[in-house]
């Protein structure tokens, strides 16, 4: 066929030499390749001891945040639900009540507030979404492998950030 | 579980057959050879019922459908910005490529203009990932005629794709990458310096591969005259990208329509002859080659600039904005929710997907979600040909034939 | 040695008949493969260690391999041909045929007696390569190049059978 | 290999006494042990996941240090059967007819959200979890997971593996679970 | 000659009148036209065999539902090419729902066959003359079409959907 | 034979068995070892220090797998087959001359199983019966693949056996001799007939190659195209046998090229080696166990050999093979006998 375009370059394809033809050349070389391999360095991270070094955009597993004096940062608006592509979270919202402003840190929370880690796509849309810095995919954690299919609906007590100071209530 | 009538299909085949001297003599047995759904060369899953008269393939009927997942069902029932995530799994070997392809052709309908930055860092991710693209496909084709090294080789490359993709979005395969109305983020410093390193040590790692492949009279005998398909036959089933280059015919929407600024750069289109397994081989070989000069071409040259279009109804606007301005956060909320104000029209917007022309024929009625989103598939129209490249070969041909396609399941089955 | 010339000749003679009974083709063709190693086991007890060696490799080892090729793929496509009538015309025929050439065997054999062995005489090295080729192109130089032209014509004569037709396509 | 790392997790002797001059073991714990490092996956790979199985295959996580590098495509000699990628409906038998042809013992791994739970694709034509046809032993979450995270999933069959009685695949347990599943 | 849309479309109209092409307009840049049951493939076959043109290339075809369209709630969409100048063309025919069917294209390009056996098994198009019409994607014990805009996408046997957030 | 002659001779038979079996079995291990470093692998490294235990928890495991056997196969080959090819593999290891002689207490010990006079035919011989294990097996499973896999290493083995013999045919000119002995003991010190029949070496390592169905010639059971081959349908230890008999082959086809032609247990400066020991006994001894050394040392690089082009090379078609094997390996055999038989006519005139 006639060339469309300017920029056509024919592929090249030369008939075999006698070398080629003769098998062994060839071997020969791809043997040296490989026994070049043999001795270079091994580039196998050894994961579990090791781990390969990931961004620090990586979207791994979900966070709930808490601001900086150790109230939750969610407020059920649930821009986040809308915007998961796979329907994986699902909340419901409260009211917080009086004495409760050092957990929440607006007056309306999550009180329940799911994420199914199997249906997740870890796509990020959810982080994107939340208008209050409250959901992030963490770059150092991974959802682990797990036998039960139920152990993969993860609600506020695995979501939610651990509190950094040692004071608890 | 065949769907295919059986008969139906062989009076297709029939007068192929006696043009190839393959027409069945009455008396004659055949064997049938179900290869797949889980055979080992069908990699992803497609059947085919192959009768055979010993091991030459007298008459092969594909069943495919094994992982449809109903593309263009879920695309009519989702807000614009959620349909990037099901085009990654697509053709999950390229998915920037398919990413932004879906962007550009939002783009299009909704009229935005992305500036230049951001164009050519579009361009240098979807060249690393016809990249990534080119070297499964041609590795595989070492994996199944039975020389596994090579594919390990440059999959250690292919783990370097990934991670500059890490850096630009966070993902691995499943890229989601980009917004429509340009990049989520702009490419790091690390990214850059990834991309650098990339370019620098790439070319050594495919140099080897070739070597060890290309002039190898095994797999030169291996592919050479093998699942032919002329460029005449291979327009009339739809054929594009390098399984169409290499039948000789220079058809890339890169240059007929470019997109993306491609029209900025020096590249050229490489064309086989034959259209056999050897050239659909060389002719990825050499797009990998013409990729990296792209690259090259567009690391060199990236336009300062902003990484997004200036577009607030449809391109979130930053996070900080939204924590701190009333404004932002209404955008914000309406972007979310599915609320911006989509034109009604339609669009058709292609890309030179890693297969060939990826198509996107979208068509709005101004709702939250498209009322029509058709994805034209390069590897669902060009897999029929399937049937025609493999009959009268052998078995052992056959396999060749199908991982050279490079046909993606997901790609395929939508 | 007698002992186990008997075992061996019974299993010799156990075997040959499993081929001719057993229904299953690929069970006939394993069975003619252990007949052929007892056959060479005889071979040895005569002191013929290239000739037990060189049947095991011919017969065993190629020509029965190609037997077991043939038969596994006529066999590929028909579940099973065993129910094939045969007419008791065939039977009583073949019956008399065998016993015929049965009755003709023992006429043959009843005067023949069995070569003793003469330790005086005895050359060990009989059945060895060395003297088995000197035999080969001195004495009986004429029955082994008529021989070779015999499996030259065989050979031009399966060439010709398996030769392309036109437009037909072999692998 | 790098010499960098001598603190690999090696197999440790299994429990039992060791006196002087012999140690005695229970059988079942050796055959765990054996069992554990000689998984031979069948990678039943379907769409991207199988991708990533590609990368775990690779010398950069390399899966055959857990001894688990020889796939086997047949179903006869493989010990875990690994579903990555979406499992249609038309494809849902031909999953259940490769466990049935698996030989005990046989384990499962839904690897990623498509296998497990179906994941994004919530529709008429996907499967929802590969565990409405076959039992899962493990899940592991992801779409498509990290290499790391199959191989996490990979140790967690090891786990089982090590400890599993030799009976158990003859406990009325098992077989009554094999019968929800309607296979045998 | 410098193709341009309304040189094929006068092109088109002096041949197959005015009454078979109809709507013709250009949302991107792509001229679109309608046409009937009846004009399609002599007007593809026309495409194809003219010297001028030389639209032989069959880019993508499919359907599309309109519940709400009077009589013409089904469409089948073809887009073709021409790779010599570069030029699409899309054509639609719509058709009622009642009526679903076509005349099938696969004598002109082979690779029609499949993308009418998708159209097929999405939107129970019947496609006549088409050699082996049967469904390509779904289970072939599917009993409806799925791409019909009143059936329901998700899989009604899912049970852990709450649906309370999703906006839907 | 007396007793103490027979007693040494079973110590000797177990103890190439055993070998036979330990270097089968590690042969597994250094295949997956050899594969993972040219891949820039580590490999299997948790099974034991290094995955040393990698071999035994794959026996293990094939061991305590379920048993089984398909509902329509022929169940009685379905058993036999693997046997047969697991018999056969071990049988061949007989005749090879491992090391020379050893001399305990006055008592001349030869370090080979058997001593036959026909030992090159009777390998040959044996190596030519281990295609029925596959095509036995192949055929019983009642699987198409596995039968397409048993049909391919029929046509396969005995086109390349009539290489492989026409190729030995010159060595056998060469030396004069059927027996594996002599023909290792001609082969003294420096003298390997590597340098007078390097084609016919080639010719033979390519049928070797052959034989021992590995790529590129592993068409049998290549992955790609037959899943598994004739063991498609096999588990457990049945698949275990096939598997191990694949590797016992492997070594007794590299201990056969040591033999015929690497000089065996001879290595260079060998009599210098006997000279400086005065003790002629003590002598005799250190040099055979130096032999014995070297001759594995032979053995190891062959396997290695074998391993390092299966991870490089790709496999062949089955068209193709067979037009190598025919085409091109038996008129080059043929051109070499020629050759052979020209060069010993013009060194019997010149000297």
């Amino acid at each position: 066929m006639e060339p469309l375009s300017n920029r056509r370059k024919q592929v090249e394809k030369k008939e075999m030499t006698f070398a080629e033809r003769a098998y062994l050349p060839a071997i020969a070389q791809g043997l040296g390749i490989t026994l070049k391999h043999f001795f270079k360095k091994k580039a196998t991270v050894q994961y579990p001891e090791q781990t390969r070094e990931r961004s620090d955009v990586w979207r791994g597993l979900h966070v709930l945040k808490r601001d900086d004096t150790g109230a939750e940062r969610c407020t059920a608006c649930g821009l986040c639900a809308v915007a998961c592509p796979a329907e994986a979270i699902t909340m419901t919202a409260g009211e917080r009540k009086a004495g409760e402003e050092h957990l929440y840190r607006e007056e309306k929370y999550a009180v329940t507030y799911e994420v199914n880690m199997l249906r997740c796509i870890f796509c990020g849309l959810c982080e994107e979404a939340c208008p209050k810095a409250a959901i992030f995919l963490q770059d150092d954690k991974l959802a682990p492998a797990r036998f039960e299919r139920d152990e993969f609906i993860y609600g506020k007590d695995r979501l939610v950030e651990p509190l950094k100071t040692t004071e608890t209530k | 579980m065949a769907t295919e009538n059986k008969t139906a299909a062989l009076t297709e085949l029939e007068q192929f057959r006696q043009d190839h001297g393959l027409a069945l003599k009455e008396e004659q047995v055949l064997t049938t050879l179900n290869l797949g759904p889980t055979h080992p060369a069908t990699h992803g899953i497609f059947q085919n019922i192959l009768q055979m008269d010993g091991e030459k393939i007298m008459d092969a009927v594909p069943t495919i459908g094994y992982i449809h997942r109903a593309f263009e069902k879920i695309a009519e029932r989702r807000p614009f910005y959620q349909i990037t995530p099901l085009t990654d799994r697509m053709n999950y070997c390229s998915s920037p490529i398919n990413n932004m392809g879906y962007h550009m052709t939002v783009e299009k309908l909704l009229g935005i203009t992305i500036p230049k930055r951001a164009q050519y860092i579009r361009v240098i991710m979807m060249e690393l990932a016809r990249i990534s693209d080119h070297l499964i496909c041609n590795s595989i084709l070492g994996v199944d005629s039975g020389a596994f090294t090579g594919f390990l080789y440059v999959m250690q490359e292919r783990e370097h794709i990934y991670d500059i993709y890490e850096e630009v979005c966070g993902a691995r395969l499943t890229t989601n990458m980009g917004r429509i109305g340009g990049m989520e983020r702009d490419l790091s410093p690390k990214a850059l310096h990834l991309i650098d390193e990339f370019l620098k040590r790439f070319p050594k790692v495919w140099a080897e591969f070739e070597k060890m492949m290309t002039r190898n009279r095994i797999f030169m005998d291996r592919t050479i005259d093998v699942g032919a398909i002329s460029a005449e036959r291979a327009l009339n089933y739809g054929f594009t990208g390098p399984n169409l280059r290499a039948a000789g015919v220079d058809y890339d929407v890169r240059v007929m329509n470019p997109y993306s600024s491609y029209e900025d750069f020096e590249f050229e289109i490489p064309v086989g002859t034959k259209g056999d397994t050897y050239d659909r081989f060389l002719v990825r070989n050499a797009e990998v080659w013409e990729s990296l000069k792209i690259i090259e071409q567009a690391y060199k040259n990236l336009p300062e600039g902003s990484y997004h279009a200036d577009a607030p109804h449809y391109y979130l606007p930053p996070k900080q904005q939204v924590y701190t301005s009333m404004e932002a956060l209404i955008y914000h909320f309406k972007i979310v929710m599915g609320e911006a104000d989509i034109p009604v029209g339609e669009v058709y917007h292609s890309v030179e997907g890693g297969n060939g022309e990826l198509g996107f024929y979208l068509i709005s009625d101004g709702g939250r979600t498209p009322y029509r989103l058709h994805f034209r598939r390069p590897c669902f129209i060009y897999y029929q040909a399937y049937t025609e490249m493999i009959v009268g070969g052998q078995l052992a041909d056959a396999i060749l034939t199908l991982s050279s396609l490079n046909v993606i399941a997901g790609e395929l089955d939508a | 040695m007698t002992s186990l010339f008997f075992f061996l000749a019974s299993l010799t003679l156990l075997c040959a008949l499993m081929v001719v009974i057993s229904k299953n083709p690929v069970h006939s063709v394993l069975f003619l493969i252990i007949t052929f190693f007892t056959i060479s086991g005889h071979y040895i007890l005569l002191n013929a260690q290239f000739l037990a060696a060189v049947n095991i490799i011919v017969y065993a080892g190629a020509i029965m391999v190609l037997f077991l090729f043939v038969i596994m793929f006529l066999n590929m496509g028909k579940e099973s041909e065993q129910h094939v009538k045969t007419s008791t015309l065939s039977k009583i025929a073949g019956t008399l045929a065998g016993g015929l050439l049965f009755v003709v065997m023992i006429a043959a054999l009843k005067d023949s007696k069995i070569a003793g062995y003469d330790p005086e005489t005895y050359n060990s090295q009989i059945g060895m390569v060395e003297s088995l080729g000197k035999v080969l192109f001195t004495e009986y130089l004429l029955p082994f190049e008529l021989a070779s032209v015999l499996f030259l014509v065989a050979m031009v004569g399966a060439v010709m059978l398996g030769k392309k037709e036109a437009g037909e396509q072999h692998f | 290999m790098s010499d960098s790392i001598n603190d690999i997790n090696l197999v440790d002797a299994p429990d039992g006494v060791s006196g002087a001059g012999f140690f005695a073991t229970s059988f079942e714990k050796v055959i765990g042990l054996a069992r554990k490092h000689s998984l031979w996956p069948l990678p039943f790979a379907t769409s991207c996941c199988g991708i990533e199985y590609m990368a775990t295959m690779g010398s950069n996580y390399d899966i055959s240090r857990f001894g688990s590098e020889r796939p086997s495509f047949s179903p006869r000699q493989a010990d875990i059967l690994m579903v990555m990628g979406t499992i249609a409906k038309k494809m849902g038998p031909v999953v259940k007819q490769v466990y049935e042809q698996m030989a005990e013992p046989r384990w499962v791994i839904a690897v990623g959200a498509c296998a497990s739970s179906g994941g994004i694709f919530d529709t008429y034509s996907v499967l929802q979890g590969i565990d409405r046809v076959v039992p899962v032993d493990v899940y592991v979450p992801g779409c498509p997971p990290r290499p790391e995270q199959i191989l996490d999933g990979l140790m967690r069959v090891q786990d089982l593996a090590e400890n599993e009685s030799l009976r158990r695949r003859n406990s009325p347990e098992y077989q009554a679970l094999l019968a929800s599943y309607n296979i045998k | 000659m410098e193709l341009t849309n309304e040189n094929v479309l006068g092109k088109i109209i002096s041949k197959f009148g005015e009454d078979n092409v109809r709507d013709a307009f250009n949302p991107d840049g792509i001229m679109t036209l309608t046409t009937n049951r009846e004009t399609i493939i002599d007007l593809i076959q026309y495409l194809y065999d003219d010297e001028e043109l030389q639209i032989r290339f069959l880019t993508t075809l499919c359907g599309i539902h309109f519940p709400h369209q009077k009589d013409k709630e089904l469409c089948v969409m073809y887009q073709l090419h021409s790779l010599r100048h570069n030029f699409r063309i899309r054509l639609k025919v719509f058709f009622p729902i009642g009526d679903p069917v076509m005349p099938t294209l696969t004598n002109i390009y082979a690779t029609s066959n499949w993308m009418e056996r998708e159209t097929f098994d999405f939107y129970g198009i019947i496609f006549t003359g088409h050699p082996n019409l049967t469904r390509i994607l779904n289970i072939d014990e599917m009993e409806y079409h799925p791409m019909l805009k009143q059936y329901p996408l998700e899989d009604l046997t899912r049970e852990d959907k709450i649906d309370t957030f999703f906006g839907r | 034979m007396e007793s103490v002659d027979l007693l040494y001779k079973g110590i000797y038979i177990l103890v190439i068995f055993g070998i036979t079996l330990l270097i089968a079995t590690y042969s597994t291990y250094f295949e997956r070892k050899i594969a993972a470093f040219i891949q820039d692998r580590v490999g299997p490294n948790r099974a034991g220090p290094a995955g040393l235990l990698q071999p035994l928890a794959d026996a293990g495991k094939l061991f305590f797998k379920e048993d089984f056997i398909p509902a329509k196969s022929n169940k009685a080959l379905f058993v036999i087959g693997p046997g047969i090819a697991m018999l056969v593999a071990t049988m061949s290891s007989a005749v090879i001359p491992f090391g020379d002689m050893l001399i305990v207490g006055g008592r001349e010990i030869f370090l080979q199983a058997i001593e036959v006079n026909i030992g090159v035919l009777y390998v040959f011989g044996v190596v030519s019966l281990g295609v029925y294990g596959l095509m036995i097996g192949g055929w019983a499973s009642n699987n198409k693949f596995s039968l397409l896999g048993a049909i391919r290493a029929a046509s396969q083995n005995i086109s390349y056996e009539l290489a492989m013999g026409l190729s030995l045919i010159a060595v056998l000119m060469l030396t004069g001799s059927l027996s594996l002995r002599e023909i290792a003991a001609q082969q003294a010190g420096f003298n390997w007939n590597i340098w007078y029949q390097p084609l016919g070496f080639v010719i033979f390592l390519v049928c070797a190659f052959a034989e021992t169905n590995r790529t590129p010639f592993d068409l049998p059971e290549s992955e790609a195209e037959l899943i598994g081959g004739y063991h498609t349908e096999y588990g457990s230890m049945k698949l275990g046998m096939y598997l191990f008999a694949e590797y016992i082959n492997i070594f007794v086809a590299s201990a056969v090229m040591a033999t015929l032609y690497f000089g065996a247990y001879n290595f260079p400066f060998m009599e210098n080696l006997r000279e400086a020991i005065s003790d002629p006994v003590l002598a005799n001894n250190v040099v055979t166990m130096v032999g014995v050394g070297v001759m594995f040392a032979k053995i190891f690089l062959f396997i290695f050999f074998f391993m390092w082009v299966r991870w490089t090379l790709p496999r062949f078609r089955y068209d193709q093979l067979m037009k190598l094997g025919w085409q091109i390996l038996i008129p080059l055999a043929i051109l070499n006998i020629i050759l052979t038989g020209g060069g010993i006519l013009l060194k019997e005139y010149l000297f």
